[in-house]
């Protein structure tokens, strides 16, 4: 997602002075001297206000997605499920935002081990205003680290559209708790990391393909498999419970990617907008082809689908936004949504009960996405990251292999270690519901409280 | 006493108050329910799944009135209340033993005006 | 709305080295011709890190109107077309997110032609990472492209206020892509293109009160008219189903409006924070004279009429955001309701079925705000953009007469291709849904879906 | 909040330029010349396009929290007073966004007075494009204005909790536009207008914890003493009917803070980052903590008691923010919701019915937080504003000292404006609306609409 | 058996189920309704178009009581929901001819208990 | 003619549905209610206030049948609606006195079909 290689020589472009005729030859040396001596300051971390202002919206951008993803979620299950689903969102931003800060920052990023990172940074000592040219050579470090934690909070959360409606809400903070550890911290680490052994072989994830969907794609298969089916599985009750809060939802992740995958330029450079064109390009395109799938298939296109479509699409090009252009992203856009459609509808005749399509769209979305940057990457759209052409773009097979090799390990390591961890705490204290529970909501048997009392008293 | 339940289309209540206010009916309470008959439903579906739902959104309203009263109510319902298409709805009758005003204590008949 | 050279102006003033007493005569030269060698550079194209953070927020910005403009709208209709009207919005940011990019922006912005774009930026060749110094010398070409994407996505979607609850959506989807075209690409030139007519000839429009809301106002007439008004018109049923859902989604207009005319400044510059300011007093008055005017109209000021003030306002300033001072935009915003609210009761009294009031708000807004323009623009706050101050600032009617003529053409022209559009798809395949499922409601009979199941079940 | 000196130091620091070893001597001597004469343009006013992007998109996100506020606070009232509820605080938005353009600016940050500012700014008057060196020296004045502009609009809204379900419309219109007035516009000239005397004494509130939290606060226990308790308190009809709407609401409000806590570094430095931090990483805390202490009280966490931690949390990092480091914003992040918990479990003991809690979250949050500045606060964060450490950093009781006597002047004076604004309101019109009226709903006897129509009609 | 259905203003639900309460009365079966009646209704504006509501948030309580305790019941539910205002609602009684209590298979009087 | 109030548990519709089907009963109107009985309520908390909500959300199917077809309803009703947990609800019958179909004006058990 960022390397000092990149950002150097995008703001050296850009603070390229051109001479003019006009200018005496003295002046030239002058100010190639001063170029140099403001090179030299670049390195060594002054901060540009223009690069922070965009990073620091991005930041919080990042976090509105995750009460983004609980209205997503949230109005897809049944009205007496809506706080609990809810809840499993807003509970990430509080734990998951205090866990970063203390030890997750420096478990993704600091030193330079290839599986994991060390506790230099636990309690964010040593983590201050001075930029880490490693990572962010023109932003704070405090900004650049702050970024980080938004999508540290949302992967976890992006886990439980898989468990909704039958999980303990206990089991689910102990699950997200040892999962955002034990697999959240190693694959960013792996993949963003100085030394990450996926960096280091050269794999390409521009804002999260493999770090935040797989990854989260995967565990909820692990959650499905685990919890097992709901009551009435396949019976009109599942309906979802309020559209409209769904497709608000899609609006704020829409709006939030945009700091996920421009903001991954770590500046307002040249680079986070043709990575912001190519999301919004790729969302368009995912919900106008969700759209013609359900017209075929039928009759009837839907807001739900229009929405789940747009999802698909900025999940798929999130791995391969700053990589590749508009063309690349049209496709890879109007590609993902008769994929995730079909593989949802191969989960419900093998009665797997991933509620809320997580599976099918961000494992299948982030998979695909990471695979089509093997595909469509090209130096013409980023020089400083590129280091092999994608496959159709004449580079071989050099860079698919690796994205590959990222897509298989990030799955088999996370699926493995989500199974190990449910089944811990599954022993422990059990990890689903009763019956009766399940049928009278989780909202009222896990948390005390009904979302809505709408009829007048 | 008369409890008329009608059962209609909630687009045609609107008709139906203004039939029954014709009548100098003014007390009725009206339930939003859904129903399910002869009409047939309509095919909902969410990420590819399909629903058949049969139970469609239709309104009760119930007017407690006089004997006397009865069948007159029940014919300016039924007029209102009909487009001639399946799913059009009922109208149940049924006897009430008493009627009690709750501000007055009134009882009966009087208790309905 | 942009031109290179007001941009190079406030570029240049706000670069200009002012050397001090104890620098030396030498270092003064140095710094001169230093200065020019900026200056040059900026003219050749260097990215403004500042500039380009607030152009991509304000595109996200401008994005996120549209799911705002669905909740608006949605709130208004019946529960049983919840989600057709969600969909009238959300689906643009998918049609027009894709069209814009293949052939919209060339159609708008390429060439020099007077009256549409030519197709030199097909599928976006030849717009990349350097500056356009036509239209944003300071950032890139791609972010200026997707700020009018957006721009692009909800001018259609602001029609659909007028045909909700009846229209079928294929015949929607059809309209908005044709008019999209035919419409809104041939105006966007016109105002905005370099060499367009309407820009040669002197009219201004800082931020779409022409492009946007006069195009749409009046193609929301040709859409009452040409379907007709709904069964049921004038009754009790069709009270707004849910009235917080529409504030909300005012408030979200409110929010991303910052970006649409803040954003118009095309830099994080001075004129940007001026545009802000009229924004945001112009909203603030149009509420609170909405709110006064129902007081004295019904005795009760409502949420809805707040609201609905607020964007009037919005809409209204959005012609003059950047040539007015604070003062003008009180002014603009406190007569702008009264306005709207008696066009809307003359549409009720006229039993023209304009559902959400697109030609009261939009239509009067807009050309209200296009005229007030020519009564209110000042070089004092736009020395670079204003050639004629308006008639009140002692500019004559050079400024008015040119007003006159951008929202008569753009109404007659708008109006003219609507209806000519409309007319084509009715007899093609029908613009109105059957009797019988516009009782159903257009969600279950267009759709398939239905947008809440709130009781438990 | 802000001030020149602190402005000064870190964008000096942030520019200073290292001279390498390769670069001649008189390069160096240019180079120091060139920054003095950099530096003096600073000072003497040219605008950074990057500070202002931020604070532009600051002011946006501070107006954004008005209506997250709306639904905040709508969600926990009953269905038949949510627009009432919604409108306290969106006619806010319309009020004071006009009222302070007109006088509201002028009297709070114009002249050196102590108690007060000046009329020199009426009208905006002199408040222009150039930098105003006191307050904000590298951005446009108009964007300070508007910024502190949000921050006037929300801080009434926020007393609006205390007094939700029975206050008369007009009545509140009438209390809130004289309050804005007599309270507001002195207390923030008190703490951030130059010559203001908690300021020349050296209390520090960052981002408005008295200004913006005690003042309100301290106004909410007024109106609950002078309204008196709703009918059916204690009952269960008093349930929130959309807690989902709640959740939102404080996801927005979430997302805003970043705006008012960052954007009072006003400018995208790495103090705005630091500030940044700290909001986040309390808000977190007290979210968590808020859930521990609900799930030792009655064995279960809520997302209502989520939501509330969360904005307890921001509101006792506001005056903080700026001031101190990570680990403490754990610290008073963690304290603060038990606090507030406890505060609310009294407050219910007394019968007292402050509606919404806006006594427990912010009058007792910004207490916290004023005073927990007076023991964190640290120059190793904030070298240009901090004068004396905190308690706890070795500064000794000078600094705490200065922060209790700001919350208690705040707080006296506030409350007995308060109390005399809504007595002479009672005797002139009455502040409490009709027995019947309040079993109506304040929806239909304020301002004759009703917030629902779910139902299919 | 008797089955009682009052309909009652929406804030007096808890004032009548304590009454009920007192008497013993557990079982009941409440509905959000919406009725007319004397009691006029409420203009509602929207964007200047006025629209005059009378159907009115009430609540129906239904409550099968066996024959002896049918008065008792009644006049409870009457006082606790009286306010004296039009609109305090009415109560109406009927016979019910049998009564099922699904998780027993008991009939008549005892599955009411 | 004899109607049957069941009332049910929310997640027992379908089931019941499903068993009235299997009888050719298609005729119903079903209405979300909230109930109070033996079954005990839950505690919810909203800010440490505590409220102890005896209101359980219940579904009301009602049929109106033939005589002769009413035992056999409730007993299928009965069976698919039983958990043998408490809460799972009662079936009550009336008598009927007259049925009309809106659409065609047809009266009594033809109305039904
Ligand atoms: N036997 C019945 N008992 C109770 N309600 C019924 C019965 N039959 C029909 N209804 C109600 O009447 C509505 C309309 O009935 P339907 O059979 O669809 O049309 P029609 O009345 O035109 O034949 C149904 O949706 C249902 O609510
Ligand atoms: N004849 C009736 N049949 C059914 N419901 C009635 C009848 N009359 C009144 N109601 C119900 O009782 C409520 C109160 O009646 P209303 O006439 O307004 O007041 P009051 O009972 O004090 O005279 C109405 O809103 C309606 O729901
Ligand atoms: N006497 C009654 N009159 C009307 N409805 C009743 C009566 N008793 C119970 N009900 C309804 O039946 C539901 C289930 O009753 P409950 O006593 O909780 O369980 P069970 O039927 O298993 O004994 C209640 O929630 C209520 O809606």
């Amino acid at each position: 997602m960022t390397s000092s290689i990149r950002k150097r020589l995008s703001t050296g472009a850009g603070k390229r002075l051109v001479a003019r005729p006009v200018a005496v030859a003295i002046l030239s040396t002058l100010l190639l001297l001063l170029h140099r001596a403001l090179e030299a300051q670049q390195v060594s971390g002054s901060i540009d206000t223009g690069d922070t202002a965009w990073m620091l919206v991005s930041s919080a951008l990042v976090l509105f997605m995750t009460p983004g993803l609980a209205l997503f979620y949230a109005g897809m299950v049944r009205s007496k499920n809506v706080l609990s689903t809810t809840m499993h969102s807003f509970s990430m931003m509080a734990m998951v935002g205090l866990t970063w800060v203390l030890w997750g920052y420096s478990l993704s990023f600091s030193g330079h081990g290839s599986l994991i990172g060390d506790l230099g940074w636990l309690g964010l000592r040593g983590v201050g205003a001075a930029p880490n040219p490693d990572y962010a050579p023109t932003i704070p470090h405090t900004t650049y680290m702050i970024y980080q934690a938004m999508f540290a909070i949302i992967t976890p959360a992006l886990i439980s559209g898989a468990l909704a409606e039958r999980m303990k809400f206990g089991a689910y903070m102990a699950f997200t708790f040892l999962w955002s550890i034990l697999v959240y911290c190693p694959v960013a680490h792996w993949v963003w990391g100085t030394g990450g052994w996926l960096r280091t072989l050269g794999a390409l994830d521009f804002a999260g393909g493999t770090v935040v969907h797989i990854s989260s794609g995967v565990a909820a298969l692990a959650c499905a498999l685990m919890l097992g089916r709901r009551q009435h599985l396949g019976s009109e009750e599942l309906a979802p419970h309020n559209v409209t809060m769904t497709v608000l939802g899609a609006g704020i992740l829409w709006f939030g990617w945009f700091g996920f995958n421009a903001g991954s330029a770590i500046g307002a450079s040249a680079l986070a907008s043709s990575a912001f064109v190519a999301t919004n390009t790729a969302a368009a395109a995912a919900a106008l082809s969700w759209m013609a799938v359900e017209r075929l298939a039928t009759g009837k296109a839907t807001a739900l689908g229009a929405a789940s479509g747009a999802v698909a699409g900025l999940v798929a090009i999130t791995p391969a936004a700053g990589y590749v252009g508009p063309v690349s992203s049209i496709i890879i856009g109007l590609a993902i949504s008769p994929l995730s459609y079909c593989a949802i509808q191969l989960k419900s005749r093998l009665r797997l009960d991933d509620a809320l399509d997580v599976v099918g769209v961000h494992f299948v979305g982030g998979s695909f996405g990471a695979i089509a940057t093997g595909l469509f990457a090209t130096k013409a759209i980023n020089p400083g990251m590129v280091r092999y052409n994608g496959l159709f773009f004449g580079g071989g097979v050099q860079l698919l292999w690796r994205q590959i090799v990222a897509v298989a390990a990030t799955a088999v390591f996370s699926f493995a270690l989500s199974i190990a961890i449910l089944s811990v705490i599954k022993l422990l204290s059990g990890i689903r519901v009763t019956r009766e529970d399940e049928a009278m909501g989780l909202d009222l048997t896990q948390h005390g409280e009904v979302g809505y009392h709408l009829e007048a008293v | 006493m008369i409890k008329i339940e009608a059962i209609i289309r909630p687009n045609k209540l609107d008709d139906v108050k203004a039939a029954l206010d014709a009548l100098g009916v003014q007390g009725m309470t009206v339930i939003h329910v859904m129903g399910s008959g002869k009409q047939r439903g309509r095919t909902q579906h969410y990420r590819g799944q399909e629903y058949i739902v049969n139970l469609l959104d239709k309104i009760k309203l119930e007017t407690v009135v006089s004997d006397a009263e009865a069948d007159q109510v029940v014919k300016a319902i039924t007029q209102a209340a009909a487009t001639g298409d399946i799913g059009d709805g009922k109208v149940f009758m049924s006897r009430i033993d008493n009627a009690l005003r709750i501000r007055t204590g009134e009882q009966g008949d009087s208790a309905l005006k």
